[in-house]
């Protein structure tokens, strides 16, 4: 995975982060400022659309922590997303509407399963990791597919959204919206940190050479598992919100299909840079919509982009305004 | 005498090839013990052992009083065992001194920390630099380590196996595929080492063993025909025969195992 | 999401773009159907079906009809957020869609709560036929159970002794298997869940042989029932009865040809259903599309004559909604399959045919009716349903 | 229950066969290339496509093989001048990128040209009906014809590989890239050949089954994953790997769907076991794939600490 190593080569560390911190915000802002476009232009569903294309790039950017900074190209991120999902709507089936407690369910859940698929998949590289994590990814939506007494393969949908603290506030698109929002600079931020953290450092390192990190007396597993449970944790947030979002829950969301959406997400927007899994899920989502206006043929135009963007631009999407806007080297 | 390092009848067999047959050394602190021996002689296979990353089929490895023979790479490390070289330590994406930080890190506090810059830290940086001054590459802390020269590596790497804070190092090849220019800086900085640490150099080229060793080992063929000073292996016939003679022939190059 | 674009660029060109200037006189129709994927054949026959009647009609009850398409992609959060989009952005009154019953779930409420009616002319699953109905949900099709029950009852008539049940593991097979148990009471000598998507029945095709079963009972829609019947025939079971339900039909049939010929199935209609109607219908859309119309295209064809009928009975005016429902549930339309009307829950209350295949004189193949298995046949979950009016 | 026992057996060796068709080309081109292709599949499903064309427009199900088999080269070589060729020394990541939005392309590709519907490719005369087996099974005779096939290219492939001086190429090429381009071969023409081999392997297998299965838009993808999921079992590179591999995934996926309710009934009652057996039948391979690689990081022939 040399791409994933040569992303992140940090030419002029300072300047970068500036253009790095520069652009988050930037996008950050002008993510604040759909209602407002929504409100103006007398379009309400433009907010609810929009809250779906955050949920992916809080998916997408989590991806990216273990893909960009670990090298863990995992094929089963979307089991997660499912799993806050299915928190969501197990818990409203039985009544517990409370986010929090959701949330925590969702992220205990994925903390275990991850924990313990990881144990095992860590032992693998390359290829082999993204086909044993697929397995995983497999195996968990075959068992909510079963899962009659929720609803199977149909899914269920919510007949509410979930309570905050007893209240409903979330019931308002607009409020779900910012909470997204707020959720995704959020994570983006504990993301940024994490990645600069002593922590961070030894994931990166791994990365590159998990023999050379040895040498110098770490244990890598450790730093790789503890990576790709905070990965999946963050993953079920955004599964969480996904079904406040769709008030509906299903297996569909965990399909090999959606992991490899992720991934493509996360190569597009360019690996390893954190804003690119952000910028690559509000790419490709956008793109979907906008292009399937045209034709039920759309996929084809996604497929074209997609291979341009790998002969042209190898960093992605963001590599493209890098070159435009970013520092010259 | 106690020992720092003693290797106690190792054996490890690839196939019907017996690569490591019943070596025994002793090394002393403070000691920097060469071994020397001709292409396929197992001299990468029996450092491999020593530093964690090959299993041994039979024997022991005792450090400092210890049987770690089942510790693995990262134990050793921690325990101060150091390797360096064959098994290159360097990180190309990272900075120079993000490279030694690390190497601190590794030994000092927790990694477990999520928050807080890294690169920061004052404690890191400030020891990593020591370090870096050490070998002399402080001027170029902030380059990304893939932008540095082949013997600013050598350095680099040197300052990483330093910051581990190791009670041996374990040397493998460092003058392989180097300069004549090269390998006289590397021998200076050698020269300032010696005496601080003890050090196993396992080396193909004659004259940095010869100019820096205090005890010699020969291995060939997986055994060590003879152990003594320069003097003594330099007038050794059986090695004069086994290898010295061939010097001129063997190409230097991938090493044996 | 479409009009999100125009939106963003009509802001960029400063021109301020006014939403809903549509006059009165027209009445906006989304359609969903699944449109890209394996499953797309389905979709299309439902879309083709629609906009056939449309054309015919020249729009919908004397109004210009304003009608987007959208793609479900056959995923529920893509669907649910693109209605959401046809209700709220453009202000859809009729949502109508979709082919598969888990999308249908996944948009029941964001039409709804966005004051649409939503038409289904294919999925109806039996929480909205029972608890669940709803005032402005109504289903041209049937209930899912329904044409499972067809061939359960034809079984039982028949007076097999055993069968051999066969079905996706999925929630619709797993109601398939109850409907067709409902109405059977001999052996089930297994009941046995594939997986969705299997491409090879060889496994369960030898437990066949194996178990030497009176009838085989089969539900594998799509491309699961082209593979399905084919190496049926090649491994040579045609001797026994295979009662099937969207398993052999005008989706599936340019795929199966003559292994399917002499396969039943449980329909509402075939393509040669006695009447004029029914026979301008299969030939205008022959012409239009190239292809013999389906259930698919049939049920959605009758969803257009249905918003016709309505709009016409309240004269245009769309404004009140308690007339239109009032409207809707008179089915006053000249239904393809003859007769049709509405139980209390919204679903159609119907006759059932046994259908097998044949081929044509000009050698394409497609259903034809055989006999009728139950008349005014209404849904087991209707008595759920407290709606009443 | 020994003739179900047989019969199994047999649809589980021609699942295998089939799969093995299609993850030989993809672990061929994994192995000496060091590049992952999504798109495999899509030429798995042009194979299809183009038996069924060539068939219905020749009116001899052999004819069109004979056809169909070069144009797939053809296609395959395009595509790999075209775009692979770009590829080859980039990222795995940027591979997967590229060719997944290849094989979005074709699979739009196909549907535009054929339809979404499934089209009809008939069972050679000469091959249908079935034929009774040991006395006591009866098994169609165009599967033995797949079976047969199946092993017949196996065999070719073994003896191509072991024992000529292009296989020699190959072998080494899978071990070890700078040793053949230091052999001085030209590199270009040997990945050309080998794409181009793949190519006609996946083509072949999808001509074979357009009788069996249906043929559709979605074929490709369908068959992909487990392709893939062969190619890890049995270890990136390997054609005797992959083969293992192959017939044991073929095998436990029948066995298991038929064999594994039964198993159950033993240790729980029986609603439980059939519950237990729905939700386990789908994820057999997967449960396997997961064990053989926790237990074999590299898959059954793998090299150790390839990737």
């Amino acid at each position: 995975m040399s791409a994933a190593s040569s992303a992140t080569e940090p030419t002029a560390p300072r300047v970068r982060l500036l253009s790095r911190t520069v652009a988050a915000s930037a996008i950050f802002v002008l993510m604040a400022l759909i209602p407002v476009v929504s409100h103006l232009s007398d379009d309400p569903f433009l907010t609810l659309a929009f809250t779906r294309i955050l949920v992916f790039a809080i998916a997408a950017l989590s991806l990216d922590l273990i893909l960009g900074f670990g090298a863990l190209v995992s094929f089963g991120h979307a089991a997660y997303v499912g799993f806050g999902a299915y928190a969501v709507g197990v818990l409203m089936r039985h009544g517990v509407t409370d986010i929090f407690v959701q949330l925590a369910c969702a992220i205990g859940l994925s903390a275990v399963f991850a924990a313990i698929t990881g144990a095992i998949a860590l032992r693998t590289r390359g290829v082999y990791f993204i086909m044993i994590t697929l397995a995983f990814g497999q195996m968990a939506y075959f068992f909510f597919t079963s899962l009659s007494a929720y609803g199977g393969d149909d899914g269920m949908s919510l007949q509410n959204r979930s309570t905050v603290l007893g209240s409903d506030v979330l019931e308002s698109n607009l409020v779900l919206f910012y909470v997204t929002l707020g959720t995704l600079v959020g994570l983006y931020l504990m993301a940024t940190a994490i990645v600069n953290s002593r922590f961070g450092r030894v994931l990166q390192g791994t990365r590159e050479d998990a023999l050379r990190m040895q040498a110098i007396g770490f244990r890598p597993f450790r730093y790789q598992l503890a990576a790709f449970m905070i990965a999946g944790c963050m993953a079920s947030v955004a599964g969480v919100l996904l079904a406040n979002q769709a008030e509906f829950v299903s297996p569909a969301y965990m399909s090999w299909h959606r992991s490899g959406e992720l991934i493509v997400m996360v190569i597009l927007g360019g690996v390893g840079t954190l804003l690119g899994g952000i910028v690559g899920a509000v790419v490709v989502l956008l793109l979907e919509e906008w292009l399937s206006i045209f034709t039920t043929h759309w996929r084809m135009g996604l497929g074209l982009l997609l291979i341009l963007v790998v002969l042209f631009s190898p960093k992605g999407i963001g590599g493209i305004f890098e070159r435009v806007f970013g520092p010259r080297k | 005498m106690s020992a720092r390092l003693e290797i106690r009848d190792l054996q490890k067999r690839f196939g019907a090839l017996a690569v490591t047959d019943g070596i025994s050394l002793d090394i002393a602190p403070g000691e920097l013990h060469a071994v020397i021996g001709p292409n396929g002689a197992g001299k990468t296979t029996l450092v491999s052992q020593l530093s964690g990353q090959l299993r041994p089929d039979a024997g022991q490895v005792v450090y400092d009083g210890q049987d770690i023979t089942h510790l693995d790479m990262a134990g050793r490390v921690r325990r101060g065992m150091a390797r360096s070289f064959q098994i290159t330590t360097i990180l190309h994406g990272f900075t120079v001194l993000q490279n030694v930080a690390l190497a601190v890190q590794a030994r000092s506090g927790s990694s477990f920390r999520f928050f807080g810059r890294a690169d920061a830290e004052a404690g890191l940086n400030d020891a990593a630099m020591v370090f870096l001054r050490q070998v002399g590459l402080a001027d170029r802390a902030q380059d990304i380590a893939r932008n540095l020269s082949h013997g600013e590596h050598r350095q680099l790497e040197f300052a990483i196996a330093l910051a581990t804070a190791p009670r041996l190092l374990l040397l493998d090849e460092p003058f392989a595929g180097t300069g004549r220019e090269e390998a006289a800086q590397l021998l200076d900085l050698m020269q300032q080492i010696k005496g601080t640490q003890t050090i196993l150099l396992v080396e193909h080229d004659m004259n940095a063993v010869f100019a820096l060793a205090d005890r010699v080992s020969v291995l060939v063929y997986g055994q060590i025909i003879a152990t003594g000073t320069p003097d003594e292996i330099r007038a050794n016939a059986e090695v004069r025969g086994a290898y010295l003679g061939e010097e001129e022939t063997t190409a230097s190059g991938a090493a044996g195992c | 999401m479409r009009t999100a674009w125009q939106t963003l660029a009509a802001l960029a060109a400063s021109t301020a773009l006014v939403a809903g200037t549509a006059q009165a006189q027209d009445v906006k129709v989304g359609l969903v159907f699944t449109l890209s994927g394996p499953a797309a054949a389905l979709g299309e026959q439902g879309r083709n079906g629609f906009m056939l009647a449309v054309e015919q009609l020249g729009g919908l009850g004397g109004l210009e009809a304003t009608i987007s398409e959208v793609d479900d992609e056959q995923q529920p959060d893509v669907a649910a957020g693109r209605v959401r989009e046809l209700v709220q952005r453009e202000e859809k009154q009729f949502i109508v869609g979709p082919i598969f019953s888990n999308i249908l779930q996944a948009i029941m409420r964001p039409a709804l709560d966005g004051g649409a009616f939503m038409i289904s002319p294919n999925a109806g699953t039996s929480n909205y036929a029972g608890a669940e109905c709803n005032e402005n949900f109504f289903v041209t099709s049937y209930q899912n159970d329904q044409s499972h029950e067809v061939m359960g009852a034809y079984a039982e008539r028949e007076g097999f002794e055993s069968i051999f049940l066969l079905a996706p593991n999925y929630q619709a097979g797993r109601d398939s298997l109850a409907g067709v148990k409902r109405q059977f009471s001999g052996t089930v000598l297994s009941e046995t869940y594939t997986p969705l998507g299997q491409l090879d029945f060889s496994g369960e095709l030898a437990q066949i042989a194996a178990l030497q079963p009176d009838a085989v009972f089969a539900f594998m829609p799509g491309g699961m029932g082209v593979n399905l019947v084919r190496q049926y025939e090649q491994a040579g079971l045609g001797e026994i009865p295979f009662l099937s339900a969207f398993t052999v039909d005008e989706s599936t049939l340019s795929g199966q040809q003559a292994a399917a010929l002499g396969k039943l199935a449980g329909a509402n209609w075939a393509p040669d259903f006695d009447s004029d109607h029914s026979r301008e219908f299969v030939a205008a859309y022959e012409e239009r599309y190239g292809a013999i119309p389906g259930t698919y295209a049939m049920q959605a064809y009758d969803a257009a004559m249905l918003i016709d009928s309505a709009i016409r009975a309240v004269d245009g005016d769309l404004s009140d909604m308690d007339a239109l429902r009032d409207a809707l549930r008179q089915a006053d339309f000249d239904s393809l399959r003859g007769n049709f009307r509405f139980n209390h829950n919204h679903y159609p209350i119907q006759d059932f045919y046994l259908t097998g295949v044949v081929q044509r004189d000009d050698g394409a193949f497609h259903t034809s009716i055989l006999e009728k298995i139950f008349e005014d046949y209404a849904d087991y979950y209707a008595d759920a349903c407290e709606m009443e009016w | 229950m020994t003739n179900l026992f047989l019969l199994q057996l047999l649809n589980g060796v021609q699942l295998g066969i089939l799969l093995f068709l299609v993850a030989a080309g993809l672990t061929l081109i994994f192995g000496i290339m060091d590049f992952i292709n999504i798109a495999h599949g899509v030429l798995y499903m042009v194979g299809a496509y183009l038996v069924a064309t060539f068939a219905a427009m020749t009116g001899t199900f052999w004819l069109g093989l004979l056809i169909a088999l070069p144009a797939v080269v053809a296609f395959g070589l395009f595509l790999e001048f075209f775009l692979f060729r770009r590829l080859y020394d980039r990222s795995h990541l940027d591979q997967v990128l590229a060719t997944f939005g290849l094989m979005l392309i074709l699979t739009e590709g196909v549907r535009m040209i054929w339809g979404s519907s499934p089209i009809f490719v008939p069972v050679p005369d000469a091959l249908s009906g079935s034929i009774r087996l040991l006395g006591i099974i009866n098994y169609p005779v165009y599967r033995i014809a797949i079976i047969a096939a199946g092993f017949a290219v196996a065999i070719g492939l073994y003896v191509l590989i072991s024992h000529t001086r292009a296989g020699m190429l190959l072998r080494a090429g899978a071990s070890n890239r700078p040793m053949v381009s230091a052999l001085g071969v030209n590199i270009t023409w040997l990945f050309a050949a080998v794409f181009a081999f793949g190519a006609m392997l996946a083509g072949f297998a999808g001509a074979m089954v357009a009788p069996v299965l249906s043929v559709d838009p979605g074929m490709g993808e369908s068959v992909l994953i487990l392709a893939f999921v062969v190619v890890v079992i049995g270890g990136i590179g390997s054609v005797k790997g992959a083969f293992v591999a192959a017939i044991v995934v073929g095998v436990v996926d029948t066995m298991g769907r038929t064999f594994g309710p039964i198993l159950l009934q033993m240790v729980l009652d029986p609603s439980a076991a059939s519950q237990t057996g729905r939700t386990l039948a789908p994820m057999l391979i997967y449960i396997l794939m997961a064990l053989v690689l926790a237990i074999r990081p590299s898959g059954l022939f793998g090299r150790r600490g390839a990737a």
